[in-house]
């Protein structure tokens, strides 16, 4: 199992308000990880950081064995680093066909470069293919404006993915989801992330969807991770009940132990 | 560069910015509330000035008092501010504050086009020359050289102006609303502001401004057709050096050019054509938003 | 979709066929596009008066009432209706124009062009659309010495722009002699016209007072830009105290306000080479003792010049426009003179038959005719380009007369200040103005 | 989506072959008004291409100017009349322009992008009023254009124009037509929707829009030499000046974005709408133009081309719902 992203010593203050101090990740191939923390705990800041949108204070990160740190977006996207956004960040006035479309286009650069037809035929089909595994098919000429949340955030992360990324990093993919739809978004998620075979780290804050689909908890607190760990152990650590969990919700889950999401302590 | 002429250029430099700033003011009042760049602030001037030469045509052969002059050219500046601006804002672009910018400076430019013509129609094409004002306030001399008190008097008017609008924004309460309407206008729609009333009347008093600069300006120039195409460009740079919606960001724009343009004619005339395209080009290069006006980051 | 395009087509065919039609009616009476200034910044100054003198000329042509050896009715005996429209725009517009007077309304002939630019721009269509255009008043010397080196089509009937300066540097160096001891400075307007007049007159007076030195830098104000008080206090500054300017209309209007309101008509004598037509309008505002020039017998110069064409035209122009006729009143007047002149002489020359456009033209060629108050004699560019005599004096404000006079008139003889035929103007003046017969 | 593509295709093919059929009977005097119309049209493609990515320039008359002086800069100093070899340096130089400004221009988006070719405009303006090498305001006469070896005589040239010009503007059409369908070309509208998306899909906004403004610097230059050939002489107060740059925003807005076709038709219809204008009232043809793009703008701001959408997917619509009616 080779290791996707190396992360050492990252710094980043934006003056008096440290975003992150001395984290140190390594992902491996085929992990699943999420990443928890209160608001403002660095979640996001540590995804812009490695995905080139942010450049950090201090600290090397290191993607398939390469330093990435200091590239554009646009070259580490090229590598296979990509990433979705807690606001759906889609071209609202285009169908989900087209969206997908200029995706596969930049994605395939061809031998005319970029200046081949966009609109093949063969490329149409495979758009096709790729909205039935993420099931937005029937969504196909629906402009973008006019979709559901749900399916608006499937279209997001569909186009995301659409290069095939090696690591995959998902902002809050259930925000602003229905409780009703949550499970069944992350269900046609995880089945099309892992016929992809592409490693995942999200940021959530359901701990619902934590313990259902993660495989590796990374809490944030303050800019700094306090805990790394499997999902059942990062659980039970009083570091993460204490500032991330919250200690009501750890008594309600030990009781019913259904974990059917009712819990009132949910942090965040 | 001996220092009488350092004196000379910042008189001369002061002059054309006065004129500047009294051409520009207008419009930097209707951009920063309305966000519009408004094309027939051309036409307003050229209105101020065809109004007020053909009134003291008509007053100095009556041969009434002489200082009433000033007189006539703040009630013909009023008077186009009124009429003018309602016409303007709420026959055009009261349709049009839904679409994006560059429709509606288009269309201020449709409307400069049309009003040019209605000028022709009622004033004709001869020329309209009114110099008596000039020589009203005679001379002065400064840096033994002799200078007419009454572009002296521009600086003076500019300079009130300046303190009005500053007095009236930081002061009033409608200064306040229109602070509000600058920065946000939907948010001040949300606390109570009848943004349509506030931007009819700070249209009606940009047009005041632009037609109060033609009214000022009539004495010293002889009115005739194309009069306004010419201010309109240097109205733009202005606003765009200043920092778009800025006041004092269109008074320090107007300085710079001002001062910069009489540089250029007293030491290399040749540069003369080129000085306020040039300062606007690389005010807009090193600071796009101009001057004065806060940078707005990029939200995602 | 597919079709939207063939219905457009089809749409203009329709109005093509229509506009055809339209201009085959009124085959009787000559048809004169006069293109003037009828909007702009020089519609007053040129525009207007050059209008009023082709209307009141073609009056007494139409009604035959022109003194000899004017006086039969019409052109070669048909009347002539003139078609003004506006030389605005620019030189694609008038090149447009001059295509749709040519081929769409298909007029007999174009008298007029005011500004250089159009000149340049129309003088090769002209030729191309076979139109025979007489150019009234534009001066460049390019017409005939770049643009159209064999003209069979385009006549000037007005000497070009290299007579007015050069009669300006032999007045001045005649009469204003104490004035230039500290030398000249130039003050004209960024464009084509000020450009060239400057380095006329400069090179006019390397020749006649090499002694007399011009200033290191000169003012080019933009043109039409109307604030003047930094060019102002440049020229208050220099010591020079004789200032060549081509300033004319609204921008000469509004130097001569501001410069008033800080008397630096008392300290400076100005030499405003095409200044007549705003000096006459001012009259008494206008300051008195500067140089004022007409590029020939027109206007204020041509008041007091005694013949019965003068003195018609002085009168019916004054009782019809209520102010005298300005330089180009006459100028335009000149050119359907010249028009009539051609047509008549053709007529005569083949029997009285209406003559041909080839005829017509055969007969300007060259030709010396009596204008309405000097002679022109198109002598340069093979017979194309006129030379007229030029005339300078200082102006002055006459009190009974209530109109602004001139005074110390020098004549400058037609062959004194233009080059003799196939020499380039700027050549010639480089040259010492080799030939150049002066009294 | 396919479908629609041949359809311009074959709209522009038809185009073409109508305007070369037209040459024949048209009179000399229209026969400029068409020329000017490809010409004009041209420059207002290039709007074209910058207004999908929600771009307007108030400046173009930068790129006209430049491709009609460096035709008329050739013809005079080095004497060659060549119609290919001085349109392909037209093309050449205002598109190397369009390339240099654009490094500095790409980062600027609304009024700021129109405003700063505005400024870049004006001071040409100025640059060519000024240099009496250049021609000052006067400007410059161009001589007969030859066509390599042919050099036909008074109306046989223009003829021979007209169809050069047809035939290289329908080649121009094309290439854009080409472009705005290939991936670089559909992502003008990604830049005006979300630039942000289209970094992390692997493609920086401001080369996209870079390409887009150097494409439209081509073709502007394009459209000024095919003017400088028509008219035959350039001047800095009709190639250069603010005016005439408004005048290009006015056909781009009168067309509208819909298709590359559409400039070219909204040019001939300002073209022929100024003409009738200027001839019927003289004194105030301002005021009928600026009324017209009043009407233009309070009533049809996507242009003339939209009335054309509006028809066409009121059709395609109706298709649907057959299509359903018999599915059900």
């Amino acid at each position: 199992m080779s290791v996707v992203l190396n992360v050492q010593g990252l710094e980043k203050s934006f003056g008096a308000v440290v975003a992150a101090h001395d984290i140190n990740v390594t992902i491996e191939e085929g992990e699943t990880v999420g990443v928890i923390g209160a608001n403002g705990a660095g979640k996001t800041t540590f995804v812009n950081m490695v995905t080139g949108y942010l450049e950090p204070s201090a600290g090397a990160i290191e993607f398939m064995g390469r330093d990435i740190r200091g590239r554009s977006v646009r070259q580490i996207t090229r590598l296979g680093l990509c990433r979705s956004f807690q606001v759906p960040q889609v071209f609202l006035s285009e169908s989900v066909f087209d969206n997908l479309m200029i995706c596969f286009g930049i994605a395939e650069r061809d031998g005319l470069g970029l200046l081949g037809a966009l609109m093949r035929s063969d490329r149409g089909d495979r758009v096709d293919r790729h909205l039935a595994r993420y099931q937005i098919a029937d969504y196909r000429d629906v402009a973008a404006s006019a979709l559901p949340q749900g399916v608006r955030k499937l279209l997001d992360i569909s186009m995301a993915t659409v290069r095939k990324p090696k690591l995959l990093m998902l902002d809050e993919p259930t925000s602003g989801i229905s409780a009703e739809e949550k499970f069944g978004i992350m269900d046609i998620l995880m089945q099309a992330l892992k016929e992809e075979e592409t490693t995942v780290l999200f940021i959530e804050h359901d701990m619902e969807i934590v313990e259902r689909y993660v495989s590796r908890v990374l809490a944030f607190s303050q800019g700094e991770i306090i805990c790394d760990a499997p999902t059942e152990q990062a659980m039970v650590d009083p570091l993460v009940q204490e500032y991330v969990i919250g200690k009501e919700y750890h008594r309600a889950r030990s009781g019913d132990g259904s974990g059917n999401g009712a819990g009132e302590g949910e942090a965040g | 560069m001996d220092s009488q002429l350092l004196v000379i250029i910042l008189i001369d430099g002061l002059v054309y910015a006065s004129y500047l700033f009294m051409v520009s003011v207008g419009l930097t009042v209707i951009c920063g509330v309305q966000k519009i760049l408004n094309v027939t602030h051309g036409a307003l001037y050229a209105f101020g000035a065809y109004l007020t030469a053909t009134l003291l045509i008509v007053y100095f052969e009556a041969g009434w008092p002489q200082f009433g002059a000033f007189f006539v050219m703040l009630v013909s500046a009023i008077f186009l501010g009124i009429v003018l601006g309602v016409i303007i804002e709420r026959g055009l672009l009261k349709h049009l504050y839904h679409e994006d910018e560059h429709i509606v400076v288009l269309a201020t430019f449709a409307a400069f086009l049309v009003l040019e013509d209605v000028l022709l129609l009622i004033w004709g094409t001869d020329a309209y020359i009114a110099a008596e004002p000039l020589m009203l306030l005679g001379q002065t001399d400064i840096a033994e050289l002799p200078f007419d008190n009454y572009s002296l008097s521009m600086v003076l008017l500019s300079a009130v102006v300046c303190v009005i609008l500053w007095y009236g924004l930081r002061r009033t309460t409608f200064g306040k609303m229109l602070l509000a309407v600058i920065y946000d206008r939907e948010l001040s729609q949300a606390m109570g502001i009848n943004v349509t009333k506030v931007f009819l009347l700070t249209f009606i008093v940009g047009s005041f401004l632009g037609a109060l600069g033609g009214a000022y300006q009539a004495p010293a120039i002889s009115v005739q057709p194309g009069i306004g195409v010419e201010v309109i460009v240097l109205a733009f740079a202005v606003v765009v050096i200043g920092g778009m919606g800025s006041i004092p960001g269109a008074l320090i724009g107007s300085l710079v050019v001002g001062i910069a343009r009489a540089a250029a004619v007293h030491m290399e005339p040749v540069l003369e054509l080129f000085v306020i395209y040039m300062i606007m080009a690389f005010v807009l290069i090193v600071r796009p938003q101009g001057l004065f006006a806060p940078a707005k980051p990029r939200k995602i | 979709m597919k079709h939207v395009k063939g219905r457009a087509a089809v749409l203009l065919a329709s109005v093509a066929s229509v506009a055809l039609i339209a201009t085959a009616a009124s085959a009787q009476t000559l048809k004169i596009a006069v293109p003037t200034f009828l909007t702009g910044g020089s519609a007053p100054a040129f525009g207007i008066p050059a209008k009023n003198g082709v209307e009141l000329i073609l009056k007494g042509i139409n009604e035959g009432t022109l003194p000899a050896p004017y006086n039969s009715v019409g052109l070669a005996g048909r009347k002539a209706e003139p078609l003004f429209y506006d030389e605005m725009g620019g030189g694609t517009k008038q090149v447009t124009e001059l295509r749709n007077k040519a081929q769409k309304e298909k007029v007999d002939m174009i008298v007029g062009y005011i500004s250089s630019g159009t000149c340049a721009a129309v003088a090769r269509v002209a030729e191309e659309v076979k139109l025979l255009t007489i150019m009234t008043v534009c001066g460049t010397p390019r017409v005939f010495e770049e643009l159209v080196k064999e003209p069979k089509y385009v006549f000037r009937t007005v000497a070009h722009g290299t007579g007015n300066n050069t009669g300006a540097a032999h007045y001045a160096a005649k009469m204003l002699k104490d004035e230039l001891k500290d030398g000249y400075i130039g003050l004209n307007q960024n464009y084509a016209w000020g450009q060239d007049s400057w380095r006329d007159f400069n090179l006019a007076m390397g020749e006649i007072a090499p002694d007399v030195k011009p200033a290191k830098k000169q003012q080019f104000p933009k043109l039409f830009s109307g604030q003047y008080g930094s060019e102002i206090s440049a020229l208050l500054r220099a010591k020079q105290k004789v200032v060549h300017s081509s300033f004319w209309g609204g921008d000469l209007e509004a130097f001569l306000a501001q410069g008033t309101a800080r008397g630096l008509f008392k300290r400076k004598t100005f030499i405003f080479t095409v200044g007549e037509t705003v000096a006459y309008r001012l009259g008494k505002k206008f300051p008195s003792g500067q140089l004022v020039g007409t590029r020939g017998p027109y206007g204020i110069y041509a008041v007091g010049i005694d013949t019965p064409l003068n003195n018609w035209f002085q009168k019916n122009y004054r009782e019809i426009y209520k102010e005298p006729p300005s330089q180009p009143s006459y100028q335009y007047a000149q050119g359907v003179l010249a028009a009539k002149y051609a047509y008549d002489k053709a007529m005569k020359d083949n029997g009285g038959k209406f003559p041909t456009t080839d005829q017509v033209i055969a007969a300007l060629r060259g030709a010396t005719f009596t204008s309405i108050a000097g002679t022109v004699e198109m002598a340069l560019s093979h017979g194309h380009q006129a030379i007229t005599e030029d005339r300078w004096g200082l102006t002055a404000y006459d009190e009974e007369k209530g109109e602004l006079v001139v005074k110390d008139v020098l004549v400058l003889g037609a062959k004194c200040v233009n080059p003799p035929d196939g020499v380039e103007s700027v050549p010639w003046l480089k040259g010492g103005m080799k030939g150049a017969k002066c009294g | 989506m396919t479908k629609y593509m041949d359809r311009t295709t074959w709209a522009l093919t038809i185009g073409l072959v109508l305007l070369i059929v037209v040459n024949f009977f048209v009179p000399e005097w229209f026969r400029s008004i068409l020329l000017l119309s490809l010409a004009r049209g041209s420059v207002a493609l290039g709007l074209l291409v910058l207004w999908r990515c929600g771009l307007i320039s108030f400046g173009h008359a930068l790129f006209y100017g430049f491709g009609a002086y460096t035709v008329a800069l050739i013809v005079k100093y080095l004497g060659i009349t060549d119609a290919f070899f001085t349109i392909a340096c037209g093309v050449v130089v205002a598109g190397g322009l369009a390339w240099m400004l654009g490094f500095l221009l790409r980062r600027y988006r609304g009024i700021f992008f129109a405003l700063l070719n505005l400024a870049f405009s004006m001071i040409l303006y100025g640059v060519l009023a000024k240099l009496e090498s250049l021609g000052s305001t006067d400007g410059i006469s161009l001589e007969r254009t030859t066509f390599l070896w042919y050099a036909p005589e008074g109306a046989a040239n223009k003829f021979a124009l007209f169809i050069f010009a047809a035939i290289l503007t329908w080649g121009v059409a094309l290439a854009v037509h080409h472009y705005l369908r290939s991936t670089l070309g559909y992502m003008t509208t990604a830049v005006r929707e979300n630039e942000i998306r289209l970094e992390f899909l692997g493609y920086s906004a401001e080369r996209a829009i870079h390409v887009k403004y150097t494409i439209s610097g081509l073709v502007g230059g394009f459209g000024g030499a095919i003017a400088a050939m028509t008219i035959g002489h350039v001047d800095p107060d009709s190639m250069a000046y603010w005016p005439i740059s408004g005048d290009f925003v006015f056909i781009a807005i009168l067309s509208g974005t819909g298709n590359v076709g559409a400039p070219f038709i909204g040019a001939l219809i300002y073209e022929l709408i100024r003409t009738y204008a200027f001839d019927q009232f003289p004194e105030i043809w301002q005021l009928i133009m600026g009324g017209t793009l009043l009407l233009i703008v309070m009533f049809l701001p996507n242009g003339l081309w939209s009335l054309v959408d509006r028809w066409s997917k009121r059709r395609t619509g109706r298709d649907r719902l057959e299509a359903e009616r018999e599915k059900a």
